[in-house]
């Protein structure tokens, strides 16, 4: 990236599906970006718009949340409660500023570790190109950026 | 950040995993980091070793428990998924909680998809230190227990169910076999012959309806229908509603004179689908179990007119009882297999193939019970008109399957089926016989020597998609006939072939209900709609929910010796959890607080698993603990606050963002309004 | 202690309406007791008073100032510092000292829309166009007004604070009960509650005081009050596609405004315990909103016409995020 | 309910009884339809194969145009099929293909016109009447119905596949018309044939190949016994009507199958006066088939229609019965 930005990101996986991606695309020793950082719950439906806000207010750029298609939830249909949350967590959010792409939710069946890879690579570019959010609660020198930094 | 939770003695452990991480992350930088930085935050000691998960490395972390007095134990190695129950272990045997132990992928999400080492180190020190925060609010916790009874419930009386209740009786436990049709048998009563060793179905399976109709462990309800489920593993609580036979069957001999004498004749499109009738009292086939008729009272003429009652009169045991009426029972069990089977594809969905609207079209399933002696031609192959013999006929594969505008799946059993077809229309007609497919598929043992068989009979195939079966008749010889279009894919050409009968090997469907049936035991259902199971493939007779099996095609198309590997794998786990006598849960679940619990009733309909009850005196809700499966959206859509989950509660996961992001090690001034300082507020 | 042996109070009103101040007087004849039982050396609205006065005190000598306002210029700060100095017990006195409140909203705007709004809009009646000055030349000298701040803070964020009573204003029952408890503990019959307690809140939200009917919830559609043309007197209004903040409001009020037939608009704040309390409106309300449908979804959420606004009407400077991304906002 | 209409060439010349039937019935179907001003050729059956990027600016400058004009509605409705399709695709095309869209633009930005694809939703007049109007307003709609009328209802290949938008329930084997048929209360014969090519551009490329086509329709419509055979695009309408004489020469046979357009029976179900439709300027007469209906006057020498034969009645094994809700 031109300005060497890399952005910190959070992701939420679904001990079912993503985080099972997330196994298998390392097993499977695909390559993706490491700006994303990956916290298992047992399903997205546990996925509570604190986090996401606790995340941004924290000092990440931007919240990954991955779940099972729609359809195939683990629990019948509860990652129909993540997409609801996500697409109302989305409009409040961008009326405090915050670009919506910042949030990003994305299917991942156990069996996608290359899809997992691939958007996970694509959500940090995106947030690249959107730079850094740098919200005021997490101000100052956060240290989480100084780990983030690839030396040159 | 909580100055509380730093008197937690926590002890990180980094695993090299021979090369496998050590060869990407700097593991021991990863140590030095985490003693050096992450010592106010609770860690007393952080290690690397070669192998965390052999008993050397288990031992460190033990003596470490032991020795140092660490309350708190953080892995950095492998996927949970791997490793989480060898190390949880490794802390009880040392006498720490096993739920106080905390893992950090640092292979799976790190050092196996990082190619910068340097970065790869980073990361992984970013993930233990969010573990080390996460582990702070761990909490001991204790499996849970729950006593089974030993009574089971197998809902389905094909051939899955009968396999499975057999064997669980045969263990000398109780079995409920409730089905709904007025007899047991399922599909495989109305096949003819079975692929590939063309063994009777009848004669291999009637013995077994039998013997589960009169073994003392079985009790059989048929003509019956699951109407509700309440309870969990170990003691569920089944409402089954016993519809109303109008036989008494306690003075029912099953003579069949009934049947004989009865006015009314109607199309049988149960058990001969249609192409054969039957009475308006009726037992589906001669060999059926039990033995009693039914009265349909849709069709019988005294349900219509008031009057008739033949069979009351000449019933020699006064068995009709015309003022029966259902029967809501109430059945206690431990655990239930659900063995509901499969409904074929309706063909008429799929018009241009002309099944309903052209004579000579036949599904599968008709013309297994034409080929079946005690079918309505008694094993005739015939023309629609019931005489004439067919001189060619055009078996055609994949109606309904393998095609994204119906069913994307393969059904499995048709091509054994369709080839089936072709050896008894050869061995039964001399017809010519045109086989149509996009792929042959006979994995099954002794399949593909069927194969070789029809093939050498001089069964023509040709590979290609069926476009339309028509009676169109555009060519010469093509009048009078049905004329089946298709791209022949290995010559490249279009073909139009005429035949006298076209069978069409319809694909296999969930139940048409069997998403309501999913909902009602609180377990899903793939997209296609079949019952999906726990693992597709080290779990494939569980399902997500505790005490409740799948067996057979309930799961997805299955031929008869998978059904009944099924049925038996199904009874196996059953008969497990009966001798064991209770079970251990995992105890990530979640809790409603009653005095936060406000009643107001947004997480009420959140539960698949119906864990979530409304009481009404109290005005708060509850939450079954044996139900709950841990997902934690109630968790998170508790507006209040009041419902907490165990295992991933919202002390944990706010503490691992804060952790991630490093805000542990930074200047502790550089951050307003963290977390822990509202918690503590 | 003065000289007639009676405590000190204090009270002070920051960036609010002034509703606190008259919800203090709504708790009538208690006033007297008040009177009675303490000696008010600071209430800029009730009595004379100066801030050099207050000055002069020794650090702890009032006993017992409720606090009202947020912080939102030099001035609030420079007395919520005076206050805390001088008192034993500094209670954050309303929504606005504890949460921000409606004057936290407007951390949803730059200082420079928030004056362009009040000095420059057609809203406004001023046709000199005059802006306050932090510093103007008189003949006298330099007046000085105090610095007007990027963010609305809450009082917590700027000092140490024993005692939250939330509540736009805090119910007069409630006050008359903290007062009563401010009272047993001076007289030794009772110990106050543990620091940082929130004074006159249930454990649980305004449903569990709401006497309306609830059921299941299915939300197909979400209105605004004046949509809806009929409103069911006796069932839930979330259940008739109204927003009501009640089922993520701490309890307290005993229900008023839902009895009354609005809906409740989440003034007491989050359940205690609670993080955020727009985060559980948004997931509860999420949660029970009846399709599957990305298409459908959008369709109903367009109900919502002001999520930030209705979800933090109260609590956006004390929410995760504090505050909008603003330009100005002090970045 | 309000449309862009897109007549299209065919509407104006050889389907000019199309035209006029559609604005026979246009008010009864309560169907407000505001032409596309200076719209231009669609590019009809072959110009898309040839010219692929002309094809597109040809066709999308319809669909800019109609983009600019949308006040009230952004649907465009076509009742000839080529029409309906190229519309369809083109703007299909563009969503799918930025590179297109863009090139299509800047061909477009010549006139100083832009379509914005996804903007105008392309329906064709059976799709409005089916799913708008509905099959139950229609027949609340029928004062005369078409009892003893057989038909066979022909969709032809180009409303129907591809079915880009799914529109259809079943694009190879579509049953709304018959059931459009049945509301007019008219008897739909078993016609397989109805997706079937209907020879297309061949009439003028390789006549013997059309007329092969054609002979398989009108041999179809006529050995199930049908009346009529109903169309909805004017080129199906124009091969099988005008070449059935030449066909009949080319084999020498002597099927006499008229050719009638939808809006036509819907204009007879409705009452109005057949001359208004534009009936009577097809090739092969409709009179006799309309005589059953006690419309035109039978001519002397005519015998009249011959009593219908029953298909056999089946004996032996029973049938399966009709899906539910399905449309015979």
């Amino acid at each position: 990236m031109e300005n060497g930005f890399e952005p910190v990101l959070i992701g939420f996986t679904c001990n079912w599906c993503s985080y099972r991606a997330a196994d298998l695309a390392g097993t499977s020793r695909i390559k993706y970006s490491p700006n994303v950082r990956l916290i298992r719950l047992m399903c997205s439906g546990r996925l509570d718009p604190t986090f996401v806000l606790k995340a941004l207010a924290s000092g990440a750029d931007g919240v990954l949340i991955t779940g099972c298609h729609p359809g195939e939830c683990h629990y019948l249909e509860q990652n129909y409660k993540a997409l609801r949350r996500v697409a109302l967590l989305k409009r409040t959010i961008q009326q405090m500023g915050i670009d919506p792409q910042r949030v990003k939710l994305v299917w991942a069946s156990a069996a996608e570790g290359m899809h997992l890879a691939r958007e996970i690579t694509k959500f940090v570019d995106e947030m690249k190109a959107l730079g850094p959010l740098d919200w005021p609660t997490a101000r100052l020198r956060p240290a989480h950026r100084e780990l983030q930094k690839v030396p040159a | 950040m909580s100055e509380k939770n730093a008197r937690e003695r926590i002890g990180v452990y980094v695993c090299h995993c021979g090369t496998n991480i050590a060869g990407v992350v700097d593991v021991k930088e990863v140590a030095r980091w985490a003693t050096e930085r992450l010592a106010n935050r609770g860690v007393v000691v952080a290690r690397d070793d070669k192998f965390m998960c052999s008993s050397l490395g288990q031992e460190l972390i033990e003596s470490d428990i032991e020795k140092l007095g660490l309350t708190r134990v953080v892995v950095a190695a492998c996927s949970p998924h791997l490793h989480e129950k060898t190390f949880r272990a490794a802390c009880a045997r040392a006498g720490l909680n096993p739920y106080l132990c905390e893992m950090a992928s640092i292979r799976e999400q790190v050092s196996w998809v990082t190619a910068d080492k340097q970065v790869a180190t980073q990361k992984a020190k970013a993930m233990i230190s969010g573990a080390v925060e996460r582990v702070h609010y761990h909490v001991p916790l204790e499996p849970l227990r729950v006593p089974i009874n030993e009574a089971t419930l197998v809902v389905g009386g094909g051939i899955a169910g009968i396999q499975a209740a057999l064997e669980i009786a045969n263990t000398g436990h109780p079995v409920y076999l409730v089905e709904r049709d007025p007899s047991i048998g399922g599909h495989m009563a109305q096949f003819d012959k079975t692929f590939p060793t063309l063994d009777c179905a009848a004669c291999i399976l009637t013995p077994r309806m039998s013997e589960a109709g009169s073994h003392p462990n079985i009790h059989l309800l048929t003509w019956s229908e699951v109407e509700k489920v309440d309870g969990s593993v170990g003691s569920f609580s089944v409402a089954v509603r016993k519809k109303a036979r109008y036989v008494n069957t306690d003075l029912c001999t099953g003579c069949g004179i009934c049947v004989e004498k009865c006015p009314k004749k109607v199309i049988d499109s149960e058990f001969e689908v249609g192409i054969a009738y039957r009475k308006a009292v009726y037992t589906p086939f001669a060999q059926a179990v039990p033995r009693y008729p039914v009265v349909d009272d849709l069709n019988c003429i005294y349900f219509e007119k008031g009057t008739c009652k033949a069979c009351e009169k000449f019933c020699p045991t006064n068995a009709i009882d015309f003022e029966q009426q259902d029967e809501l029972i109430t059945l206690e069990v431990g655990n239930i297999i659900l063995a509901t089977g499969f409904d074929l594809f309706d063909a008429r969905r799929i018009p241009q193939y002309g099944y309903g609207r052209l004579a000579n079209i036949f599904t599968s399933l008709e013309f297994e019970r034409m080929c079946n002696a005690a079918g309505p031609t008694e094993g005739a192959i015939v023309l629609r008109d019931g005489r004439t013999a067919p001189r060619s006929v055009g078996i055609i594969h994949c109606v309904g399957s393998r095609d994204r505008n119906y069913n994307p799946y393969c059904s499995a059993i048709c091509c054994m089926q369709s080839l089936k077809f072709a050896h008894l229309l050869h061995e039964r007609t001399g017809a010519k016989v045109y086989n149509f497919y996009i792929d042959i598929r006979t994995p099954g043992k002794d399949f593909d020597e069927f194969y070789q068989r029809v093939l050498e009979e001089g069964t023509l195939f040709v590979r290609g998609k069926v476009a339309e079966v028509t009676d169109a008749a555009r060519l010469l010889g093509e009048e009078g006939k049905l004329i089946i279009q298709v791209e022949d894919t290995l010559v490249g050409r279009q073909r139009r072939i005429p035949v006298d009968m076209v069978i069409l090997s319809a694909g296999l469907e969930p139940r048409r209900d069997a998403d309501e049936v999913a909902r009602q035991f609180g377990i899903s259902c793939s997209s296609a709609g079949w019952f999906t199971e726990k693992h597709p493939k080290l779990d494939p007779v569980s399902t997500m929910t505790e005490g409740l099996f799948v067996a057979g095609c309930a799961s997805g198309p299955k031929d008869i010796p998978a059904s009944v590997a099924q049925g038996s794998a199904a009874a196996a786990r059953v008969i497990s959890y009966i001798e064991q006598g209770e079970l251990s849960l995992e105890p990530v679940r979640a809790f409603i607080e009653a005095a936060k619990c406000s009643g107001c009733r947004i997480c009420n309909d959140l539960c698949p698993f119906n864990a979530i009850t409304f009481d009404e005196q109290l005005v708060v809700s509850e939450i079954t603990t044996a139900l709950c499966q841990g997902c934690g959206t109630c968790v998170a859509a508790c507006p209040a606050g009041a419902i907490s989950g165990t295992g991933f509660s919202d002390e944990q996961v706010l503490a691992q963002i804060e952790g991630l992001l490093m805000l542990n090690v930074g200047d502790p001034t550089a951050f307003v309004g963290s977390h822990a300082e509202l918690v503590e507020a | 202690m003065t000289q007639n042996g009676k405590p000190k109070f204090a009270m002070y009103w920051a960036a609010g309406c002034g509703g606190c101040e008259i919800a203090v007087l709504n708790i009538h004849e208690k006033i007297l007791e008040v009177d009675a039982n303490f000696e008010v050396v600071f209430w800029p609205v009730a009595m004379d008073a100066k801030y050099k006065d207050v000055d002069a005190m020794e650090d702890g000598e009032i006993y017992l100032t409720l606090f009202n306002g947020g912080i939102r210029n030099a001035e609030n700060e420079h007395l919520a510092r005076l206050l805390r100095r001088k008192s034993q017990v500094l209670v954050a006195f309303g929504s606005c000292a504890i949460e921000g409140c409606i004057p936290g909203l407007a951390n949803l705007s730059s200082p420079e829309q928030i004056f362009e709004a009040v000095y420059r809009s057609p809203s406004t009646v001023n046709e000199d166009g005059r802006v306050p000055q932090y510093v103007t030349q008189v003949p006298e000298g330099e007046l000085h007004l105090p610095i007007f701040y990027p963010t609305l803070r809450t009082l917590q964020d700027v000092v140490d604070v024993d005692y939250f009573i939330p509540g736009c204003p805090p119910e007069s029952h409630q006050i008359a009960a903290v007062i009563d408890a401010v009272l047993a503990a001076l007289s030794g019959k009772a110990e106050l509650p543990p620091t940082g307690a929130f004074l006159g809140v249930g454990d649980s939200t305004v449903c569990d005081e709401c006497p309306r009917q609830r059921n299941v919830k299915h939300i197909k559609q979400f209105m605004r009050i004046q949509e809806v043309e009929h409103i069911d007197p006796d069932l839930c209004l979330l259940e008739q596609g109204i927003l009501c903040s009640g089922p993520a409001t701490a309890s307290g009020c005993q229900g008023k405004c839902p009895i009354a037939g609005a809906p409740c608009v989440g003034c007491y704040g989050p359940a205690v315990g609670a993080l955020d309390q727009g985060a559980r409106l948004m997931t509860a309300l999420a949660s029970v909103i009846d399709s599957k449908d990305p298409t459908e979804i959008d369709r109903i959420l367009d109900g919502i016409v002001d999520p930030a606004g209705s979800f933090y009407r109260f609590g956006l400077a004390r929410s995760m995020l504090r505050t909008a991304w603003v330009a100005e906002n002090g970045r | 309910m309000r449309y862009l209409f897109y007549p299209g060439c065919s509407m104006q010349r050889t389907a000019r009884p199309y035209l006029d039937s559609l604005h026979a019935i246009q008010e009864t179907l309560e169907l407000e339809l505001e032409e596309v001003h200076d719209w231009n050729c669609c590019g009809a059956t072959e110009y898309m194969s040839i010219y692929r990027l002309p094809a597109f600016a040809l066709i999308g400058r319809n669909l800019a145009l109609a983009q600019q004009q949308a006040n009230g509605s952004s649907t465009v409705m076509a009742a000839c099929s080529a029409c309906y399709l190229n519309l369809s695709k083109t703007d299909h095309y563009m969503r799918e293909d930025s590179q297109l869209s863009q090139d299509v633009n800047t061909a477009l930005q010549a006139g100083g016109l832009r379509y914005d694809p996804g903007t105008i939703a392309v329906r064709h007049l059976l799709d409005v009447i089916l799913n708008d109007i509905g099959v139950e307003r229609i027949r609340e709609l029928v004062t005369r119905p078409l009892t003893g009328l057989r038909v066979a209802a022909y969709y032809g290949c180009m409303i129907v596949r591809p079915d880009l938008e799914h529109r259809w329930e079943n694009p190879e084997y579509p049953t709304a018309l018959e059931g459009l048929m049945t509301a007019l209360g008219a008897e739909v014969v078993d016609f397989p044939l109805k997706t079937h090519c209907c020879g297309g551009h061949m009439t003028q490329i390789s006549p013997e190949t059309a007329y092969e086509l054609i002979r398989r329709l009108v041999h179809g419509a006529a050995l199930y016994e049908a009346d009529v055979l109903v169309t909805v695009c004017p080129m199906c309408q124009l091969n099988l009507d005008a070449y059935q004489v030449e066909m009949n020469k080319h084999f020498k046979t002597d099927y006499e199958i008229p050719i009638l357009f939808v809006t036509q029976l819907m204009g007879l179900a409705f009452g109005k006066d057949p001359d208004e439709l534009g009936l009577g300027r097809e090739f092969v007469d409709s009179g006799p088939a309309l005589a059953k209906i006690g419309l035109a006057a039978l001519d002397d020498e005519q015998a009249p229609p011959s009593p219908r034969k029953k298909r056999k009645k089946e004996e032996g094994l029973p049938m399966p019965p009709p899906m539910e809700g399905e449309l015979r």
